[in-house]
């Protein structure tokens, strides 16, 4: 099997409409197309063994099926893994003349999507950061009041940043197949310092995310707390998302009351209180 | 509510233009710096051009959603629908200003993003993905499609449903907004928030050290890592968050430089043997 | 071993006595007659056999050990279990020369016990819709203020729900013994669809008596919300029930005080403050 | 507290009487629709006869509890004596009508039934059995002897306890009802009723699917039931519940047509494969 | 291995400066110089085979490495188990010709660790029990307005219980070496009543320590639920103390607003309220 | 704050005399009846002696410390310098008493023991020796002299820090005690110190029992503590722990006398196989 400039430009487009900050919107660009089992199937199609891409998608989406991305931080990017992990991954499981189906050739697509995923990451951030230019073309929009020049700002110039590290990349990995994932592994072996960092790296950029939610939330020191014995409840407890949502939500109403009763004058809206109003006359 | 008579009112097709906007364009350009500014800008551009007939006021109006923002783009949804009541109401010449909507833009943001990332990054793409990943086995496409179709119609039909809710909600809103009970609303969802952040933190994010310690004998007689769980389990991954949360909010140290700083340490962690992800092809 | 009528007939005046509704008190019917420990006792007493009636009881009772029946809803009823069940119990393991205390004895008690407790939740649920029409006398009774016939209608009538429901049928199912119970196996095998419904039915009873007590507790939506953390508490992390009402007494004293601390105006009945008595006077 | 000097006082006798009602006889006219309600009239009786001696206050005074009643029949108990209490300072010309006393009595008959539900049914009796249990091994009667005497005795006393310390606090009751202390009371009983109705569905009902998909080599994909568990333990038994909430409550179908809708559900889930209880003789 | 008067004293004299109730103050003393490890460096320095007695002591400190002594109540004595345990140790280790690394020297360690520091508890008892002799000095001394004289009440007296209970008992005990232990065992077996009742109490004793902290904590009945819910979290779900704590600051934040709400009348000082004022002015 | 000008201040070599006082005599002469209280007076003794040159005043002052004082001595050094702070604002003549003094070392002294206990003894000082052991494997000296020279250097300093802290907020102690917040704050401390000696009980201390019961067949048909286990997990320790409450509060038992009771309680539970810790040689 191999993959024609035409096969891998169409890669590469898909490339541009699913990573974390996606062409496509993030319903259908990132939580579709970018997912590897719908990856698979794409894939399949383009390079024309559909069972073949979706046993691929399948294996890698096993491994990334709750990936949560939180404050815009990612620890491994749906773009490389779908896009060029499954195409590498399927070339190399046809030359090798594995199963499709089999052990070995899960364990060969995961191997590439992790790898391929991790180094995707700094594909993510470059297009993110290459959007801090278009965003500097919007302040100057909004400041001198040309407002409709924003729809090409959010909508438009963010091609530019996909076109160059998302379709390219992927065109050229996945052109240049076989050869490029080998060059990579010997490049940078798992067991040498730049891929440990990497890891290491990827497994701790989410803590970025939540520092970000964290500075959305936290208005004083005390407002930790909360968060902390979510994190216990999840940690210690093994307490799942809906449970700690649920043991959440009764603090959220001892809260909510304890607000209410404060001060005691202005009483709950929906249960106006005769002296309150004549309180309000005082002032 | 005075003169209800002349009041302006957003259409139908506005509103859905601007919900589309957001549907299609809230992360699109997306940067570390500002996030979702520009794409809540692009939602808001038809409301405001609606509301407004007058360039100076657009321009004026707009200025409230230059603040950052940053949500869980899906639940964040019913917040750009309050906005466009609410901007609908400032338009009016109810007494709200860029500030009070901006007020609540920040205090929903940051637990939408919570419970928004643990109920859909979380939950229910998993449960989606599970469910359809057992179709596909074998390599069959069926899996593959019932996501896209199932997905894509929750996905829009609920995003839709939740602007339409938010717009609807906005009058309420305001009166959510100013006095008490707004208060203890946004405290309580921020209990909500907080609690499910430190929840997705404990669940899908665990630093570790591999540092272990050998005796003459060659047996481990300091595994760190155990012994940091025996003091407060995922001490460390809550050490690495404090520490950002500090860099960026105390030192105003910018995401990126946080995220390189981490490089950084991470690097230096390998090299001491603190670090080591212990992966193999 | 066989069982005379007499027998029988005494089996099913015990059966009157102890189902959930029964006619000797929950205390000392449900409570103690009810129980297949004290059923084996009563059971060994009547049928001549006491060591066997034990060992039957005792292997019952183990299956049924914590039997809630909230809000009315029965998954297992006791009257057949300890009086249909255990004699029945008693002649199969008599007839097959088993020993009364081995494993085999055991087992067989335990089947025969899980088919007609479960098969006897339908006599209890009959004797509870039969008592609708003695309730209907007592409606009357109370329109026409004709006070005194209410105990009859709590007291007498029901004996004939029982008489029906529980009488006859432990009366005639322990008479036939052993052929009952056969007849009944092959008529409703347990990988059929009437025993699996049957068995389907009886675990999902009692959420229509927690739906009950809800209907009793619940007054506004965020009412369920410590329902839910009490299921929670007990579903996700395993504590107990009396953990979970430890834990429960930590929510209700903080409500207690916030409850106290509205308004502001009254103040706690115990701290009667001065200015309250003013602003009442204001009024 | 006026002329308490010509007050009705309520004997021993008359207490007992009414107690030893409840006890044999809160359950034994029972039904879905009306469950305790008539053992609740009958226990009343003697005190109503007592208190009024007129026979048209006596059938005045029974309208109250026509009511809807259902707790658990040990602690609730005391929910009897504290009525008996209430009936007489309403004879004795108090301020009490029979809504106040039905509002104490729903108020707490429902925390009660989860609380004794949970400490009677599923703590204090398999204690009880589990040594009694013990004694019995080898096919001697002492075990359920001494359960029996053990059990009745408590039981007895205990509940004659209860119904006595309810006649005593009777009085403060009444406070306890009326005003800011009365509504925080209930409210905090209310909590622990709730979370331990809770504790009792998740400890002793467990609704579970036996659904399991497989794929073409025969291996299971899907094991519903596991794939549930990960989004929220017990969510079918909660779902179940709360249908049975909805349809009872919100859509007023009674006890026995929701009982035997799920016949109805169970049937049809077993025959799709979706139940299976696995049972085998 | 013996010990010499000398050495044995020396030991003694450590053994003073390091109980509970210790000379060498709580940080230095009971922390630092009690602890077996340290105690093993101590040993080993004393007996001239530095390796045997940290080897000892690592064996030693491994059994009490969480040792709590709430309200001072201890459970094992470490003055006992270091300066007494140790050096015995070390004896029956170097006259077995046991290696001082291996695992039969470590048992041997901890039993003896075990046996003494249970015993050793008694030492303690007596001397916070005579302690109560100086603090009627002290008492006398405060009444008679003779202040100075504290000091010695608090530095100098307390030496006397410690010569009278921890010199002289460690001397002697580690002077007669393996004698002592042997007879102890044989006069004391673990399956005997006295061994047996003092382990049983050895275990109950901190709860006199909790009920004296209790006794500083409760006021009212309902503060035993915290308490309780502190229990359940930790015996029921195993919560680690760190975790608890951290549930507890989130009912702290609660309490405090709860209080603060209360009355509604002084209102959070950093908030003051205008409309309260006029209240106050009212009355 | 009125004539602050002629107010008299303690110097800091007061301050570390009074900070080396309790450093190294919190416990010498401790007692079950007063525990440290005599270690107290002896730290507030140069205090008292530098602020009133008068005797008389010396006596006086005296006087609060002689009532009952217990706590972790370790972070309780942040109570000696909230006093120290007190004594200066009352030798100044601010509107303290020995009342109020009081008041605050009864409120925070339970709470600080039971956070010290769990986090000094319960979890730095397990860490710090576990760290250390590990240096000590083969017989090395090093984790020892590690260990003496981090801890001393943490206790020291910490507690030194801990003084100086409580003497710098000693003045915001006053307000801090005073009115609501102060109610509020004790309140809030209280409820982590409950809830932390309620951790420190379930952690450290386990009272069980080795009743079982023995069938015909040799078999085990009843495990005690299994069953007690399923009612509450812990239920023996913290039944005894609430009867020595009760005894020392209730019947005003001493804490020596509630011990040699436990002696003999264990004595008749070790004599009819109640109790057996089940160790050997
Ligand atoms: O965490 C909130 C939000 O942050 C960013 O905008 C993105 O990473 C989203 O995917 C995420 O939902
Ligand atoms: O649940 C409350 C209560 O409901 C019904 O009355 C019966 O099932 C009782 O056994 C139960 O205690
Ligand atoms: O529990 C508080 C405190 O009590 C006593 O003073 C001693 O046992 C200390 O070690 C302990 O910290």
């Amino acid at each position: 099997m191999t993959i024609s400039w035409i096969q891998a430009a169409m890669l590469g487009l898909f490339a541009c409409l699913c990573s974390n900050s996606c062409m496509a919107g993030q319903a259908v660009g990132n939580y579709t197309i970018g997912r590897p089992l719908v990856g698979g199937l794409i894939c399949g199609l383009i390079l024309g063994d559909l069972q073949l891409g979706i046993a691929c998608g399948v294996a890698m989406q096993l491994v990334y099926i709750a990936l949560v991305t939180p404050g815009g931080t990612v620890s491994a990017d749906v773009r490389a893994i779908s896009y060029i992990g499954i195409p590498l991954a399927m070339v190399a499981i046809a030359s090798q003349g594995l199963n499709p189906l089999g052990g070995s050739a899960a364990n060969l697509a995961k191997s590439v999507g992790t790898l391929v995923g991790t180094v995707g990451t700094v594909l993510y951030y470059a297009v993110a950061t290459m959007n801090l230019v278009w965003q500097s073309f919007g302040w100057k929009d909004v400041h001198n009041g040309k407002l409709n020049k924003l729809t090409a700002v959010n909508f438009g110039w963010p091609w530019i940043s996909h076109a160059i590290f998302s379709f390219l990349p992927t065109m050229f990995l996945t052109y240049y197949g076989a050869t490029a994932v080998t060059a990579l592994r010997n490049a940078l072996p798992m067991d040498g310092v730049a891929m440990k960092t990497l890891f290491t790296v990827g497994g701790m950029l989410p803590c970025v995310g939540i520092a970000i939610l964290l500075r959305q939330i936290i208005g004083r020191t005390t407002d930790f707390i909360p968060f902390l014995v979510g994190f216990t409840l999840a940690a210690s407890l093994g307490l799942n998302l809906v449970s700690v949502t649920v043991v959440s939500l009764l603090f959220a109403v001892i809260m909510y009351e304890v607000e209410m009763s404060k001060g005691g004058k202005q009483g709950n809206s929906t249960v106006p209180e005769g002296p309150n109003d004549d309180d309000e006359e005082d002032i | 509510m005075e003169n209800t008579n002349n009041s302006k009112k957003l259409d139908k097709r506005t509103l859905l233009k601007s919900f589309h906007r957001w549907f299609w364009g809230a992360l699109t350009c997306f940067s570390q710096e500002h996030m979702q500014t520009f794409g809540y800008m692009a939602s808001m551009l038809p409301i405001l051009k609606k509301l407004y007939p007058n360039h100076k006021d657009q321009v004026k109006a707009i200025k409230a959603y230059t603040a950052f923002f940053n949500t869980n783009p899906m639940l964040g949804t019913v917040i750009v629908g309050i906005t466009a009541s609410m901007e609908q109401a400032r338009a009016n010449g109810k007494e709200i200003d860029g500030e009070t909507i901006n007020d609540m833009r920040a205090g929903l943001m940051g637990p939408i993003a919570g419970i928004g990332d643990s109920l859909i990054d979380g939950t229910l793409i998993p449960i989606l993905l599970g469910i359809s990943l057992g179709m596909s086995t074998g390599g069959s496409p069926l899996g593959a499609i019932f996501y896209i179709v199932a997905w894509v119609l929750i996905a829009y039909f609920g995003q839709r449903f939740l602007y339409f809710r938010g717009y609807h909600f906005g009058d309420q809103a305001v009166s959510f907004l100013v006095g008490k009970q707004g208060a203890a609303i946004r405290r309580a969802i921020g209990i909500v928030g907080s609690m499910v952040v430190g929840g997705v933190l404990a669940s899908w994010v665990n630093v570790t050290t591999s540092l272990k310690l050998y005796g003459a004998n060659g047996k481990v007689f300091l595994n760190l890592q155990n012994k940091l769980d025996s003091i407060y389990p995922g001490l460390l991954t809550v050490i690495v968050t404090l520490f950002c949360w500090w860099l960026m909010t105390k030192k105003h140290v910018s995401a990126i430089w946080t995220m390189l700083l981490l490089v950084v340490i991470s690097l230096i962690g390998v090299l001491v043997g603190f670090f080591n992800p212990g992966l193999s092809y």
